[in-house]
C-alpha cells in the first residue's frame, strides 16, 4: 500500500472537517468537525510512523488524542455555560466576550 | 491488516449480522399488529405526556462524563507503564519505574482532591 | 490485494460518514456518523500495525469524547432539528476554498511521487512480521525519549478538568 | 481467479480454529446467556424455598427456548415521533458491543478468535466501551420521560464504574507484565500464584465495578421496576427488548471470563504442583459421568414421554463428552496433545467462569438495591480512589519484593494493609462529608440551583 493513499485519505478528511467548521452555524457541530480534523492529522502521523518504522509518530498521535479530550471537555463546558445563560448555541449569536 | 486480526474482523461482521438479520427476518414472519393509536403513545404509567421529552437535564451528568473522559485518558497512559513495569524491575530500575507514574498520578490526584472539596462530586 | 480491499473499505466508510456528519441537521445523527468515522479510522490504524493506537482510539475517542458530546447535545436540547437558516453564499465559498486547497495539495502529493530524486523519501513499508510488539515498543519510546511530554500531559488534563468544572458549575447570575 | 482461491484456502488452512471458534461463539453465547437466565431463576427460587420454572420441559429446562420463541414472535412496536433509525440501531449496537468483546477471550489454550494479538484483554475493555452508547441512544430515541432519565442515570453509573474497572485491570497487568491473554495465563503458571492472591483488593474492586457495569444486582437501579418502570428499556418490546437482555448476560459472561483470565489463572488447574492433589486431572470425567448417571436415574421418573426422552438425550451428551475426556487422557502423546490441553483447559476455565457468575447471582438475591446518590457516591468517592491507591500499592509491592528481596507474600500483605487503611480513611471522609452535606441541606433553605436533581 503506497503511502500516497493514506495522505489522500487524511487530506479528504481534513477538507471535510474544514468545510464543516466553516459552514455549520451550530457550535457543537463545529467542535465535532475539529475532532474530525484532529483525526485526519492522526492518520498522517501513523502512516508516516509506519513507513519510516519509527514509533514516535504513534506516541505523538496518542498525545493528540489526550489533547483532543482536554479540548472537548473545556470547549463543551464553555458551550453549556453559554447555553444556560443565553439559551442559544448558534455561533453567530455568540458575540459577547463576557456574559 | 495483521493476519491475527482478520478472523476478528470477520467475527465482528458475523456478530453484527446476527441481530440485524434476526430483526429483519422476524419482522415479516410476525403476525400483523392490531390496535389503535393509544398503543403507540409512550408508556408513562398511564399519564399522557404533555411536554416533549427533550427537556433540559442538569449539568451534573456533564461533569461526570467529563471526569470519566479525563480519568480514561489517565488509564490509557497507565497501560503502557504497567506492561513495562516488570521489565524495569528485572533491570533494577525500581526508582525509574515508580517515579514518573507517581508524578503523573499525583498531579491528577490534586485535581481530584480539589473536585472533592469543591463538591463537584456530590451527585445527590 | 487484501490490504487494499480493507483500506478502501475503511476509507470509504470514513469519508462517506464524515460527509454525512457535517450535512445532518439533527446533532445526534451527526454524532453517530462521527462515531462511525472514528471507528473506520481505528480500522485504518489497525491496518498500519498501530494496535495500541487502534484500541486507545476506541476507548478514548469513541468511548470517552463521543459520550461527552452526546451528553452535551442532550443537555443543550439541541436534538430538536433547528431551523437551519444557512446562508447560501457562505456554503459555496467554503466549498470553493476547500476544493482549491484540495486540488493544490493533491497535485503536490501526486507530483512528489513522479519526480525521481526529489520525491518524498519514503521507503516501502517495513516487512510486517519483523515489527516489534506494538504496545511494548510504544511504551519504551513513551517512557524513554518522551517522558517530559508525558508529565506535561497530566498537567494539561488537570487544567482541563478544573476549567471544565468551573465552566459547568458557573452560576447563571442573569 | 485461482490465485485468489489459493490465498483464501491457505488462509483458512492456518486459521480454521479461529474461524470455527468465531462461528461457535456467535451461535452458542446467546444460547448460554438465555440458559443463565433459567439458572438464575432456579437458584433464586431455590434460595426462597420454591421451585422456579417447572412447566416447560423437565424441571423447566426448555423454558428459555420457549421464552426466546415467544419474544421472537411478539410484536415490537416503535412509539410515534420516536427516532426510527436510532430506535432500531441502539439495541443492535448494545448487542454487537457485548458479543464482539467475546472475541479476544481465550476459553482454552487453543480456543480463541484472536490468537496472540498484542493487545489481548484491552480489546475486550475497548469494545465494551461501546456499551453505554446502546443505552443512551436507546433511552433518548424512545421519546419517553422515564427512558431518558433512566438512560442518563444508567450511563452515568456505567461511566463512573468503568474507570474503577480500568484501574483494577491496570493492577492486574502490573503483575502480568503483558496484555496478551495467553502470556498472562503463562506468567501466572510460572509465578506459581494466581493474581487474585497477589492483588486481592484489585480483584475485589474489579468484581464490584463490573457488577455495576452490567447493571446488575445491588446496582440495577436504572432498570428497577419500582423506580423508573424499566429505565431505558421502557418502550422496547419483543425481540428488540430481548436484545438488550442478551447484551446484559453476554456482558456478564465476558466480564466473568476476563476476571478469570486475569485474576483466577485462566485455564490452569488449581494446585498444579501439589502432589497428592494430582487426582484433580480426572475431575472432568468423574463430574460428567456423575451428571450423566443422575440424568439416567431421573429419566425413568419423568411423567411425560417427551421429558424422559429429553433426559436421555442430556445423559447421552454427558457420557459422550466424558468418553472424549477419558479417550484424550491416555492418548495424550498422540497429536491429540493440543486437543487434550484444549479440552482440559476449557473445562477448568468454564468451571471458574460459572463460579464467578454464581457470585453475581448470589449477590443479586441477597443485597437490597442502592439509591442513586449512594451508588454514585460509592463510585466516585470511594471506589475510584481505592482502585488508584491499589495500583500504586501493587507497584510498590513488586518493587519491594524485587529490589529489597522481601518475600513477595510479605510485601503483598504490607501493601494490602496500607490499601485497606486508605480505604478506611476514604470511608471516614465520606461519612464526615455526607453528614456535613445533609446538615447543610437542612439548614440552608435555598436548595442548589438545579432544583430538579436526579
Amino acid at each position: 500500500m503506497p503511502i500516497g493513499h493514506y495522505l489522500f485519505l487524511s487530506l479528504a478528511l481534513f477538507l471535510i472537517g474544514a468545510i464543516g467548521v466553516i459552514t455549520r452555524r451550530n457550535v457543537i457541530i463545529v467542535l465535532m468537525s475539529i475532532e474530525l480534523i484532529l483525526n485526519a492529522v492522526n492518520i498522517n502521523l501513523v502512516a508516516f510512523s509506519r513507513y519510516f518504522g519509527d514509533v514516535a509518530g504513534q506516541v505523538f498521535a496518542l498525545f493528540i488524542i489526550a489533547d483532543a479530550a482536554a479540548e472537548a471537555a473545556v470547549g463543551l463546558g464553555i458551550i453549556i455555560a453559554f447555553f444556560r445563560n443565553r439559551e442559544t448555541v448558534l455561533a453567530d449569536e455568540m458575540d459577547l466576550l463576557k456574559w | 491488516m495483521p493476519p491475527a486480526y482478520i478472523p476478528l474482523l470477520l467475527f465482528s461482521l458475523l456478530v453484527l449480522a446476527f441481530p440485524v438479520v434476526t430483526l429483519i427476518v422476524f419482522k415479516y414472519l410476525r403476525p400483523g399488529s392490531r390496535g389503535g393509536p393509544a398503543k403507540f403513545q409512550p408508556y408513562e404509567c398511564g399519564i399522557l405526556p404533555e411536554t416533549s421529552t427533550r427537556g433540559r437535564y442538569f449539568a451534573r451528568f456533564y461533569i461526570i462524563a467529563m471526569l470519566f473522559m479525563i480519568l480514561n485518558v489517565e488509564t490509557i497512559f497507565l497501560f503502557p507503564w504497567a506492561v513495562l513495569f516488570r521489565g524495569w524491575l528485572a533491570a533494577h530500575l525500581a526508582a525509574f519505574a515508580l517515579l514518573p507514574m507517581f508524578v503523573f498520578l499525583g498531579v491528577l490526584l490534586v485535581g481530584y482532591v480539589w473536585l472533592y472539596k469543591k463538591g463537584a462530586l456530590d451527585l445527590a | 490485494m487484501l490490504d487494499s480491499v480493507i483500506f478502501y473499505f475503511f476509507a470509504g466508510i470514513a469519508v462517506v460518514s464524515a460527509v454525512l456528519m457535517i450535512t445532518r441537521r439533527n446533532a445526534i445523527h451527526s454524532a453517530i456518523f462521527l462515531i462511525t468515522t472514528l471507528l473506520a479510522t481505528a480500522g485504518i490504524f489497525l491496518q498500519l500495525r498501530a494496535e495500541f493506537l487502534f484500541i486507545s482510539q476506541i476507548i478514548l475517542y469513541v468511548g470517552g469524547i463521543m459520550v461527552l458530546f452526546i451528553f452535551a447535545i442532550m443537555l443543550v436540547r439541541l436534538d430538536v432539528p433547528l431551523p437551519q437558516i444557512r446562508s447560501r453564499t457562505q456554503k459555496w465559498i467554503a466549498l470553493l476554498v476547500a476544493l482549491a486547497v484540495g486540488l493544490e495539495a493533491g497535485v503536490v502529493i501526486w507530483l512528489a511521487r513522479k519526480v525521481p530524486g526529489q520525491g518524498l523519501l519514503i521507503p516501502n513499508a517495513a516487512p510486517a512480521d519483523k515489527l516489534a510488539p506494538n504496545t511494548e515498543e510504544l511504551a519504551k519510546t513513551l517512557f524513554g525519549t518522551y517522558l517530559l511530554p508525558f508529565e506535561i500531559a497530566s498537567v494539561l488534563l488537570l487544567v482541563a478538568m478544573v476549567g471544565a468544572v468551573v465552566m459547568a458549575k458557573k452560576r447563571t447570575d442573569a | 481467479m485461482s490465485p485468489m482461491l489459493h490465498s483464501i484456502l491457505a488462509f483458512v488452512q492456518t486459521w480454521w480454529v479461529e474461524l470455527l471458534c468465531a462461528v461457535l461463539i456467535v451461535l452458542v453465547v446467546p444460547l448460554i446467556a438465555v440458559y443463565i437466565v433459567l439458572v438464575e431463576r432456579k437458584a433464586m427460587a431455590d434460595m426462597r424455598a420454591r421451585l422456579g420454572p417447572m412447566r416447560v420441559g423437565p424441571h423447566g429446562l426448555l423454558q428459555p427456548i420457549a421464552d426466546a420463541l415467544k419474544l421472537l414472535f411478539k410484536e415490537d412496536l416503535i412509539p410515534d415521533n420516536a427516532d426510527q433509525f436510532i430506535f432500531w440501531l441502539a439495541p443492535v449496537l448494545s448487542m454487537t458491543a457485548a458479543l464482539t468483546s467475546m472475541g479476544a477471550v481465550a476459553i482454552g489454550p487453543w480456543f480463541q478468535v484472536a490468537r496472540d494479538i498484542n493487545i489481548g484483554l484491552l480489546f475486550v475493555v475497548g469494545v465494551g466501551a461501546l456499551g453505554p452508547f446502546g443505552i443512551v441512544l436507546g433511552g433518548w430515541a424512545s421519546n419517553n420521560h422515564y427512558s431518558i432519565i433512566g438512560a442518563l442515570r444508567s450511563t452515568a453509573q456505567l461511566i463512573s464504574y468503568e474507570t474503577t474497572a480500568g484501574f483494577a485491570l491496570v493492577s492486574g497487568f502490573l503483575l502480568a507484565g503483558t496484555l496478551n491473554v495467553r502470556a498472562i495465563v503463562e506468567t501466572q503458571r510460572t509465578d506459581q500464584a494466581w493474581y487474585v492472591f497477589l492483588a486481592p483488593v484489585g480483584f475485589f474492586t474489579y468484581l464490584i465495578a463490573w457488577i455495576a457495569e452490567t447493571n446488575r444486582a445491588p446496582f440495577d437501579l436504572p432498570e428497577a421496576e419500582s423506580e423508573l418502570v424499566a429505565g431505558y428499556m421502557t418502550e422496547y418490546s419483543g425481540f428488540r427488548w430481548s436484545l438488550y437482555f442478551l447484551a446484559e448476560y453476554a456482558n456478564m459472561i465476558v466480564v466473568a471470563s476476563v476476571g478469570t483470565t486475569l485474576f483466577l489463572g485462566g485455564w490452569l488447574r488449581p494446585f498444579p504442583n501439589v502432589r497428592w492433589l494430582a487426582g484433580l486431572d480426572a475431575a472432568p470425567t468423574l463430574l460428567l459421568a456423575a451428571v450423566g448417571a443422575y440424568c439416567v436415574f431421573r429419566a425413568g421418573k419423568q411423567p411425560a414421554r417427551a421429558q424422559s426422552m429429553f433426559m436421555w438425550a442430556v445423559a447421552f451428551g454427558c457420557f459422550v463428552v466424558a468418553a472424549i475426556f477419558t479417550l484424550a487422557l491416555p492418548f495424550s502423546h498422540l497429536p491429540l496433545e493440543r486437543m487434550h490441553d484444549g479440552l482440559y483447559g476449557a473445562f477448568w476455565f468454564l468451571l471458574k467462569v460459572s463460579a464467578y457468575i454464581y457470585i453475581f447471582m448470589w449477590l443479586r438475591f441477597t443485597l437490597p438495591r442502592f439509591r442513586f446518590d449512594q451508588l454514585m457516591r460509592l463510585g466516585w468517592h470511594i471506589l475510584i480512589p481505592l482502585a488508584l491507591v491499589n495500583v500504586v500499592d501493587v507497584g510498590i509491592a513488586l518493587a519491594l519484593s524485587s529490589e529489597f528481596g522481601i518475600n513477595r507474600w510479605v510485601a503483598m500483605v504490607i501493601t494490602t494493609a496500607a490499601t485497606l487503611g486508605a480505604a478506611m480513611l476514604l470511608l471516614h471522609w465520606n461519612d464526615k462529608y455526607a453528614a456535613a452535606a445533609s446538615a447543610a441541606l437542612l439548614t440552608d433553605s435555598s436548595i442548589a440551583e438545579d432544583t430538579h436533581a436526579g
